[in-house]
């Protein structure tokens, strides 16, 4: 078996995908924004409460899609909640390169940590955007998806 | 042993496999089961070295000059026509306009001959399993001119419904769009009854052949089809080069699509006429050199018997059908009597794109997704599939292949 | 010695001919003198080379699949996307839209862009010296929907008489349509001061770099151009490819041109989506292994020193227009300042078919008729003129026999 | 020198491009056609007066273009003046034959001598066009060209 297929799909990844975190209509929504992959087909909605400050208040997510896509909105809802705007901006930038299979510059420990189980994806360049797609989704939210 | 079955030893899959130097070359370690034929098919030497040696001894731009090589290449070019008619079985050559693929062979109807015509209320009439290159060009006119679609389904099995084909043609119909084999469920089909009924109501039929024209022999002048688009790159040929089939009587009456050389008789600043098909839709210099490579990939093609090669074809897609009947977590989508070789599925807990990856890691390739049939998918209740289609280079070791390739992706995945 | 001569060494044509093996060929057992490259230019070895190793290694179809092959060739694909915005000086790759030819582009724009903005009366300002891929879809705008035409002349030396251009440019003016070089006088018009003054009255420009691109280094940022379309073929690649660069912020507003897989976002029986810029304008397979080709066509041409190649052609056509000068029976059309190596010529009591074909027969190919230029004919009073057009590879020895084959036709034909 | 540029243009043929038989307007024709060439932009007009019989009775061309298409038009004019309506096809499809390099079925002795300066036309494929052009301007004239 390929190790670089084990790693890409490691139990963690998959354990994500099948049990997804935050899953569902968050009806409260202040944000919200449809992702959409038009080479798969795949779908994401991602749900935010924004308090006054930008900070994070409740996120979730709703969606159809590989276990890559999914496993990855699942994992960012369990980093991006309670964060700060500035926080989940440094999150998302730190995702973005270590799919890439670049070295993140400044992101804390534990975040690390957490998205280290995505690392495998640099080995598959095709998949990355179904990584990314949540992500991308989110920034829609905050930036275009005021309810 | 089955009829077909007992053909195939007239066609040996092993020694035109050596004709494609790719399908040797490993991935990841792994030989290479290429399965994706469908999207695009593999070029065998001849096609490529021929399309290099005429560049090296007979290339100029066609049709404009006096000069040896513009007159070499222009008869090649030329040629290539004249092989497409054969190809098609078409009354004669100047029924054959070069195109830059099948999509644009569809458009060129939809801008030439359909945009012109199309009437408020004006209805075209076409199947839910059509690629969107047979979609969008008819939704243009929907838009830009208020056409109506009118789509036909198919039946559970995939098999085109031609009652609700006939149905759906009225008296505001101005053209039945049909694909000749569905690049998702592999169904053929029947264009002969097809036109005769749309014929027998006054409306033209344009087929989408971009992928029947590589498992069928095509007779236009039997089918009496007034349309036929092909696509290089699927016919073992090269990229960037397609034709369209039409009527003499049709072209005739068609307005220019792109403008530019050759395509005019005369310009001056105050007006325009324009030249004879097929040159009036050919603007600009065509592809010369991907016109050669279409004529070498038809001719090597042509050179097989076709009805052995089908057998051989059929034979991998009973195989490959009978090996994922067994498991009993594989959906098949498409089962439609004498289908073509092609085998869209759905395996349970897996997303075909997970799937995909890990059988490309086995040397497999298969294509995931929507196939560009995104109405087809929604009426089967999907967003995607994985789709194995076969050429004639493919053999039973890509099937087992990716047999064991699903077996590997359960054990990963679910 | 000219300046330009003394630059020259810095350039060796004799190994640059090595590249093209064609040149080595004979015609009738005479050297060939290939001086139609304006038609097409040949093709280095580098470039037939790659396009076929790619074919043999990693070849499938783009986008679609998430199998090895197709994410090898999306690589490549995407990478001659920058190589053509490299190449261009595009500030984004998504700029880039690959097309059939030049022709397509230039199209494209027409259809996409100006055919939805286009009002009864409106105006295109375009000059005299345009190609028919320059004037005729412009012309479509006027049959179908009312434009009208603004013709720019030019000088009785070829050149563009930019006053006049400026005073065509009116409030009802929506695009200025002009080439970057001719292909027939071989004059190079100044973009940078057209699109100044044009965007001075919000007009847009759009740069036929069909000749341009082939002969100057073209930086479209500088340019602060709108659009500008070039083709693969004359460009030392393959035929079947060409791209336009336009701005973002057009191809946001852009509507589709054709319709099919790769450019929808999302199709349903009742509406349709469009894929973001360039993929919106690209549907179908696009011409993969072509672009391929024309990647390596261009790091091929970039590879050399550009104003060095510009010197040795310039070399070329001073030579020759020296040459002719001295038969008192030979007309040159077209000497504007500065121009590219072009000449065109009329020789007294021969027609331009007849002297190509004795040309011919000496080993030398030059172009002969309207050169797709019909309103520039009518402009200096000639139905045809023979053409010799220079490219890289071509040397003094070319024109010498050119020069002797003068001589020769005037023996058996006056 | 090329032998075949020379029987190309050989004296018979650049006599009949440089001084045309039969050129000039014919007022009084039953029958008229234009023929172009878009290639090279060359172009003939035929002017007829055919009789009850069809045949052709009078004869002119005028035009601009190569050495072939005039020389070919002069001898066409020459060809075909006098000639019944049976005894003009008959000589067309001969002529299409010659320049082509293929042997005519049936020809009058004197018509096949006279065409045979056009023979080294076969040897030009790419312009045969040019020689072309009157016969099927004069073709044109007859079915569509009454006046
Ligand atoms: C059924 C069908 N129609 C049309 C097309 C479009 O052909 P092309 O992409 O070569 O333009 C394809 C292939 O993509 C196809 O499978
Ligand atoms: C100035 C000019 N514009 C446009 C074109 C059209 O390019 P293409 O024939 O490659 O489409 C040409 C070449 O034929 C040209 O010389």
């Amino acid at each position: 078996m390929d190790n670089s297929l084990r790693e890409l799909y490691q139990e963690v990844i998959l354990d994500h995908s099948r049990h997804p975190r935050h899953y569902g209509v968050l009806e409260a929504a202040t944000h919200k924004a449809e992702g959409y992959n038009p080479l798969c087909g795949d779908r994401v909605t991602v749900y935010l409460v924004l308090d006054g400050q930008g900070r994070v208040a409740d996120i979730r997510f709703e969606g159809k899609g590989c276990a890559i896509s999914q496993a990855s909105a699942s994992l960012m809802t369990d980093l991006l909640a309670g964060k700060t705007a500035a926080e989940a901006e440094q999150l998302m930038e730190g995702f973005l390169h270590i799919v890439k299979g670049e070295t993140p510059s400044a992101l804390p420990e534990d975040a690390r940590d957490h998205m280290d189980v995505m690392s495998g994806l640099s080995a598959f360049p095709m998949r990355v955007k179904c990584a990314t797609l949540a992500w991308h989704t989110y920034k829609n939210a905050v930036e275009e998806g005021a309810q | 042993m089955s009829a077909a079955a007992k053909i195939i030893p007239a066609f040996d899959a092993q020694a035109a496999r050596r004709d494609f130097a790719i399908l040797a070359k490993p991935v990841y370690g792994k030989p290479l089961a290429y399965l994706d034929s469908g999207a695009s098919a593999q070029k065998p030497a001849i096609v490529l070295e021929t399309m290099k040696a005429f560049a090296e001894t007979e290339y100029a731009n066609v049709h404009r000059g006096v000069h040896y090589l513009s007159g070499a290449a222009t008869d090649r070019y030329e040629a290539a026509r004249r092989t497409v008619q054969k190809f098609l079985g078409a009354a004669a050559e100047d029924e054959i306009v070069f195109t830059k693929g099948g999509t644009e062979a569809i458009n060129l109807v939809a801008y030439s001959y359909l945009m012109p015509l199309i009437q408020l209320g004006d209805e075209i009439v076409l199947s839910v399993m059509e690629h969107h290159s047979n979609i969008v060009p008819w939704h243009f006119l929907r838009e830009r001119q208020g056409a109506v679609l009118r789509w036909v389904d198919v039946q559970e099995d995939g098999s085109l419904d031609i009652a609700a084909l006939d149905a759906a043609i009225t008296p505001k119909t101005k053209l039945v769009a049909i694909t000749h084999m569905s690049n998702v469920l592999g169904t053929l089909t029947p264009l002969a009854e097809i036109v005769k009924r749309a014929h027998a109501k006054g409306v033209p039929v344009l087929a989408d052949g971009a992928q029947g024209a590589v498992h069928e022999i095509v007779d236009v002048q039997a089918l009496d089809i007034d349309f036929y688009a092909i696509t290089g790159h699927k016919l073992y040929g090269p990229t960037g080069i397609g034709a369209l089939f039409a009527k003499r009587a049709h072209l005739k009456t068609m307005r220019p699509f792109n403008g530019g050389g050759e395509m005019i008789r005369e310009v001056t600043r105050e007006r325009i006429t324009y030249a004879d098909p097929p040159a009036r839709f050919e603007a600009g210099t065509p592809p010369i050199i991907e016109s050669v490579g279409l004529a070498v990939a038809l001719d090597y093609l042509s050179g097989f018997d076709r009805a052995a090669v089908k057998a051989h074809e059929h034979d991998l897609l009973s195989y490959a059908r009978e090996g994922v009947r067994q498991l009993n977590w594989v959906r098949v989508i498409g089962d439609a009597p004498g289908k073509g070789a092609i085998l869209s599925f759905e395996a349970e807990g897996m997303h075909a794109h997970d799937l995909a990856t890990i059988l490309d890691r086995e040397g497999v390739a298969v294509r995931a997704g929507h196939h560009c049939a995104q109405v087809l998918m929604e009426r089967f209740g999907v967003t995607s599939t994985s789709r194995a289609s076969f050429a004639l280079y493919n053999t039973r070791a890509d099937v087992d292949a990716m047999l064991s390739g699903l077996h590997k992706a359960r054990e990963i995945l679910v």
